[in-house]
């Protein structure tokens, strides 16, 4: 397997917040040692999961080359991204990789018509010379996200509801004919009813369009219902990751296990488990700060060591696990 | 703490100083831009008035006035030399009143002003603040309504013009003040009760104009400040509370909208400085203003220069001051 | 824009006022180009007469019609405040815009001078300058230094403005819809910008007239040129108040008041109006 | 005895800009009972009207929200109050915090940034109540906090320095302090992780369980329903759809939506392809007529684009409105 034929390879990436004035002020190590790639033949969903402040937006930063890491490389199609400079290079990376936002009502801008962005893109990225010939383009990928041009066409963003702008945000996303999509939270501002159209379409765009999607979220079920491969984020650091069936079916690392029975099932009969306390979070930064496992604090089953320094990680099961409960010495 | 200090003092000061740097380059630099040379105009103002001079007086008069006004040497020297003086405190001579110094004369001008500055922007901006919250928080009171319309017309108006209005209403149409200067012509300045009467007498109409303009700038910045604050989540917190209006009024609402009335404040300075400045000279108050009038009328360059100088100082410290003061408003600057 | 200017005029009562304030500044000014007496010739008219049906404004000292000579001077004073206007939103759009979106080095270098500008007492130095140009000062040149001190304030707000645009992610959508910085600053951020533009530039004429007014009565521009300034000046000058000729300095007084009143009104109903949260309530959201 | 009774409430929004007048029927014939100590959920997306419903039931009716029809009467033991014409000072000064208290959803916007959280707590007890001696009172309130979980220094930091779960625990023990027999929680944990969720949905329940009061729980999330609230309203568009205890909408639900709402949600370990539904919300402004969820409505029948269906008890505090239900009672 060389390096050409992976899509995206991210190896032991690391970024460093500076919080603070100009001299002194403390470090926030945002991503720590992270690294996964995606295969280029086999089109996969990879779903970035964890909480807020656990680091997984600055990670989507560091593939979208909106930032540089400090430490480390990610590798698109065998290019280093800190190396791509020149105009015609960014396009050439933007033709490959395109994002969708969180939030539908921010996605485009209120005082413009959202179906000029289609145009904008597929003129910008050489698919129509002009509006005329952009037309059938736009009015294909609107279809192939289940809406029609005449549909949306002449329209505000105020005018459309949350689910159809995110599906129209997709759409434009996939005009450049793009290798990889980086969806940011896409579903988590739109209706419980409407989430479901969104989520399928991912799938689809993975079998149909064979695109590969780097799905970032905080909500476990749908990542389960979508996703083939999955990381759980903490403070920064891969705790686990590996085929989601592996990891949320018979989750190892003990966070894993906590943000799993955190989640309320929408069944009532489910009740006692939920109800057990559980110690309260100390606040985000001092976690960041801790030697160690970040989650050692919290953790039921902490052992000394766990303190001490960083854990490795660990083979188990069918996927990574960075825990010293499975390191060959603990058992 | 020392994050505070770093990330919010050390900066400040910087700027401070920024300030003062390019205030006193800028007037370094004008007049040597400008066509006519001082020293020329000096000398041929004298020539002009007809008395026979020989040459070589007039050659020493050149040689004489070019080092007073540091023409002397590259513009460089100039320059370092220009710097020299002013962090000696030496702002040259005055020409129209010649040997005293620019500063003594600086001296006993700005106290004038400073009284007549301080105690109208206070009152203007405590007065205008307050009246402004009490509008927006109960928005149908006809009094409100009233202050509002006035305040709405006044603004607009430049301090000279707002100035001479009122010169014209209270002096010449319905004589109450005095018509002009802070004490009548040749009183004896000392600190004792009836001098301090007859100044409070005397500077009541100008200090009366500042005060009118200011507040209804400070009542209309509040009104809408107010006006978004009243439909922050806090607030309305606070009456689901069931807390009474009075002290929501006070420890919610204004006590949030002042802190951008002090930056405000602080922004503002310079233009009130210019405006005190304008008003000093309609009223013939002996104040910087009264002395810029004179300069300008005197041809005096140096004093001129010297006031330019000391007035970009003085608003640059006083907005340090404001900085400095802000944190004690917001806690979330204190508490990184 | 007419369907604009009928909402306006229907809801607006503000509006209504400046409209006419405007209206009658404008005929004033529209008329300097018929008048019958030359504002650069004295002693034309008997002096000193007080207002009448042939000299509505009265007779100044020095023998001139002040009605006709007013025209002249609110011309005047108005094409200076527009073109100071004009040069410094020029300026606070360029700076504003640049240093809103490169950010960085660019960013705190614009603005620690810009912020130097706004807190400097700008009187002063303009006294310096027109001290020494005295009066070779013409309104032109005025203008153009004017204009060189009117720019920092606005410039922070266009600014403000740009960097909390370019946090929102249609920024990053146009981006990616591979759109130039140029024109994602021209087709995403102005028109998000333009109603602070439109209120600063009504805002900086309002300031420009004001300071024009107060260095000519100082007598430090260029005193034979009409203008409101130096209407004032000369009614000074001949010491109009204790002569009893009140009318010589009422006259400037009153058209200043209707012009910046008129301004001023005309600001804040139009920046209402085009404020965007307004206009999307107005489209329905 | 119900501790509240709205009948056929009706609260619209009107907005006048410049000529253009709007009218939102955000909340078109809502009627509900709140019994003592019951948790009672409100399930709905966005732009159902659940948030003007609260408005109007915590007496937060500002223009432009207008009442036009219906009547919300509370039952605080014999003390009457009949919340549509009720004098504000009594209100403000015996009702509000006392019997009925708030509990916000962002709560980082709701505490004053400008004073330290103890003087929050001063603010509300002083007025109520009033405080002999601010070092006791201090004292108390820092036992009480802990009870719930609260380091003591929180009473002094500012809110800017606390994490989203901590002002949230903060916002509950400030709307629990006089023990009010109402608590109206507007969506309190949707801006928190799902850790932090669960630790302030237990103290709610465990507040709850203590003082026996009632607690109005606000939240889209079903989940959420499932594992917090006795019984469960489903509102859709301005109007209950269904209201049920939780075992029977999540078990046997009649309503469309009702159906709908629980089986799109994914679950782990489940991974069948789940629907969703066509169309959108309905735009409040000019709402479809009969029932407003007949456009997107699976098993719509002729009669459901014309009449709006009237809400039919079917026992057991089950009650639903569609004309399906009725069909089948028929």
């Amino acid at each position: 397997m060389n390096a050409n034929d992976k899509l995206l390879d991210v190896q032991h990436v690391t970024q460093i917040f500076h919080i603070g004035g100009l001299i002194g002020g403390s470090r926030l190590v945002a991503v720590n040692d992270v690294s996964f790639s995606l295969d280029r033949a086999r089109p996969e969903i990879f779903t970035l999961a964890g909480e807020s402040g656990s680091g997984k937006t600055t990670l989507a930063h560091l593939l979208l080359h909106d930032l540089d890491p400090m430490k480390g490389q990610v590798l698109f199609e065998g290019r280093d991204v800190s190396q791509i400079r020149k105009r015609k290079q960014v396009m050439e990376f933007m033709k490959k990789v395109q994002p969708v936002f969180q939030n539908p009502f921010e996605t485009f801008n209120p005082l413009r018509r959202v179906e000029d962005y289609l145009y904008d893109t597929a003129i910008h990225f050489g698919r129509a010379k002009d509006h005329r010939t952009a037309a059938p383009i736009v009015d294909e990928v609107l279809r192939n996200v289940g809406l029609s041009l005449e549909e949306v066409s002449k329209r505000y963003p105020h005018e459309l509801s949350g689910g159809q702008i995110q599906r129209m945000s997709v759409a434009r996303a996939l005009i450049p004919q793009p290798d990889l999509i980086l969806a940011d939270e896409p579903v988590s501002m739109v209706d419980a009813s409407l989430r479901m159209a969104i989520v399928n379409l991912f799938r689809k765009l993975r079998d149909e369009n064979k695109v590969s999607v780097v799905y970032i979220t905080h909500d476990l079920a749908t990542a389960y219902y979508i996703s083939d491969r999955i990381a759980i984020m903490l403070r920064g650091n891969f705790v686990e990751s590996g085929p989601v069936e592996a990891v949320l079916d018979r989750p190892l690392h003990p966070y894993t296990q906590l943000l799993k029975e955190s989640l309320p099932s929408p069944n009532p009969s489910g009740l006692e488990s939920w109800a057990k306390h559980i110690a309260l979070g100390t606040t985000d930064v001092k976690e960041y700060g801790r030697v160690g496992c970040k989650f050692a604090g919290r953790c039921p089953r902490v052992m000394d060591i766990c303190t001490k320094a960083d854990p490795p990680d660990v083979q188990a099961d069918g996927r990574t696990v960075k825990c010293y409960l499975y390191a060959d010495g603990a058992k | 703490m020392h994050k505070f200090v770093l990330g919010y003092l050390v900066p400040r000061f910087a700027q401070w100083a920024v300030v003062i740097f390019i205030g006193v380059t800028v007037t370094f630099i004008i007049p040597r831009l400008s066509p006519n040379d001082p020293v020329e105009r000096q000398i041929s103002q004298m020539m002009g008035t007809g008395a026979r001079i020989d040459p070589e007086a007039v050659e020493h008069m050149r040689a004489a006035l070019t080092e007073m006004y540091g023409l002397k040497g590259s513009g460089w020297q100039q320059y370092v030399a220009f710097w020299g003086r002013l962090l000696r405190g030496d702002l040259g001579p005055s020409l129209s009143t010649f040997p005293t110094p620019v500063t003594s004369l600086i001296a006993n001008a700005m106290p004038w002003t400073l009284g007549l500055l301080l105690t109208s922007v206070l009152i203007s901006w405590v007065l205008g603040n307050i009246l402004g919250a009490f509008a927006s928080y109960y928005p149908d009171s006809r009094f409100m309504g009233v202050i509002d319309v006035l305040s709405q017309a006044v603004r607009p108006i430049p301090y000279y013009v707002w100035s001479l209005v009122m010169l014209i209403m209270f002096a010449y149409v319905i004589k109450i003040f005095p018509f002009s200067g802070a004490y009548p012509p040749g009183t004896r300045v000392a600190l004792t009760p009836q001098f301090i009467v007859t100044v409070i007498e005397h500077s009541a109409l100008p200090a009366l104009s500042l005060v009118t303009i200011g507040m209804g700038g400070w009542f209309l910045g509040m009104k809408s400040l107010t006006s978004n604050i009243i439909s922050e989540d806090y607030v309305t917190y606070a009456e689901t509370a069931g807390l009474r209006e009075r002290k929501i009024l006070f420890n919610y609402v204004i006590r949030n909208a002042l802190l951008p009335q002090v930056t405000g404040l602080g922004l503002q300075l310079g233009s009130l400085f210019s405006g005190a400045l304008i008003l000093e000279i309609v009223f013939g108050y002996p104040g910087m203003g009264m002395l810029t009038f004179n300069a300008v009328i005197g041809n005096d360059y140096s004093l001129i220069m010297g006031i330019a100088i000391f007035s970009i100082i003085g608003v640059a410290t006083s907005v340090l001051i404001l900085d400095l003061i802000y944190p004690l408003f917001d806690p979330r600057v204190r508490h990184q | 824009m007419l369907r604009v200017f009928r909402d306006l005029l229907k809801h607006d009562g503000r509006f209504r006022v400046a409209f006419v304030f405007l209206m009658a500044i404008l005929i004033l000014s529209t008329l300097s180009l018929v008048s019958p007496y030359d504002p650069g010739r004295t002693f034309k008219v008997p002096a000193d007469m007080p207002p009448s049906l042939e000299h509505p404004f009265g007779t100044s000292s020095r023998g001139q019609d002040i009605f006709w000579w007013m025209a002249f001077a609110v011309r005047n004073s108005l094409l200076l405040g527009l073109m100071t206007a004009f040069v410094s939103r020029i300026i606070a759009i360029g700076v504003g815009l640049v240093a809103g979106y490169r950010g960085g080095i660019i960013d705190r270098v614009l603005m620690s001078i810009n912020d130097s500008f706004v807190v400097m007492p700008v009187l002063p130095v303009l006294i310096l300058m027109s001290f020494l140009l005295r009066s070779s000062m013409s309104l032109f040149m005025l203008a153009f230094i004017m204009s060189l001190f009117g720019w920092p304030w606005d410039a922070r707000l266009i600014r403000a403005q740009v960097l909390s645009l370019k946090e929102r992610s249609f920024t990053q959508t146009a981006v990616y819809s591979g759109t130039g910085a140029f024109r994602i600053s021209l087709n995403e951020h102005l028109p998000f910008v333009l109603p602070v533009v439109f209120a600063t530039t009504i805002n900086n004429m309002l300031w420009s007239i004001g300071m024009e007014v107060t260095l000519s009565v100082l007598g430090l521009s260029n005193v034979t040129f009409p203008t409101i300034g130096t209407t004032i000046f000369w009614a000074n000058q001949h010491q109009a108040l204790v002569a009893g000729v009140w009318w010589w300095l009422a006259a400037p007084v009153v058209v200043a008041i209707v012009l910046f009143l008129g301004l001023y009104l005309l600001f804040s109903s139009i920046n209402e109006y085009i404020d965007p949260r307004t206009r999307l309530r107005r489209i329905g959201v | 005895m119900a501790l509240l009774d709205v009948q056929n409430l009706r609260a619209y929004y009107e907005t006048q800009v410049y000529g253009i007048s709007r009218t939102v029927r955000a909340v078109d014939g809502v009627s509900l009972q709140l019994l003592p100590n019951e948790i009672y959920g409100v399930a709905g997306e966005s732009s159902c009207g659940k948030t003007t419903l609260i408005k109007v039931l915590s007496g937060t009716v500002k223009p432009p929200l207008k009442i036009h029809d219906g009547t919300v009467h509370y039952q605080f033991g014999s003390y009457k109050v009949d919340m549509l014409h009720f004098d504000s000072e009594e209100l403000r000064h015996s009702v509000r915090w006392k019997e009925i208290s708030y509990v916000p959803q962002g709560s980082m916007s709701v505490l004053n940034p400008v004073r330290r959280i103890i003087r929050t707590f001063e603010d509300i007890v002083d007025t109520h109540q009033g405080i002999q001696d601010k070092k006791v009172f201090f004292n108390q309130m820092r036992d009480y906090v802990n009870k719930l979980g609260l380091p003591p220094d929180v009473l002094n930091a500012f809110p800017h320095q606390l994490s989203g779960g901590m002002r949230q625990r903060v916002a509950i023990a400030l709307a629990t302090v006089f023990h009010p027999r109402l608590i109206i929680a507007d969506e309190p944990t949707t801006a928190l992780d799902v850790v932090v969720q669960r630790g302030v949905l237990q103290l709610l329940k465990d507040i709850q369980a203590e003082s026996q009061n009632t607690v109005l729980l606000v939240t889209h999330d079903m989940a959420v329903h499932a594992n917090v609230a006795d019984r469960v309203a489903i509102m859709y568009a301005g109007r209950f759809v269904e209201e049920a205890p939780t075992k029977i909408i999540f078990g046997a639900s009649r309503h469309p939506y009702t159906q709908h709402l629980i089986h799109s949600l994914p679950v782990i370990g489940d991974k069948s392809s789940r629907a969703s539904l066509g169309g959108a919300p309905p735009n409040l402004a000019n709402p479809p007529n009969g029932c407003r969820f007949h456009p997107r409505c699976a098993q719509v029948l002729e009669i459901c684009r014309t009449q709006v269906p009237a809400m039919v008890d079917l026992g057991g505090r089950h009650r639903v409105a569609c004309h399906l239900v009725k069909e089948a009672t028929r």
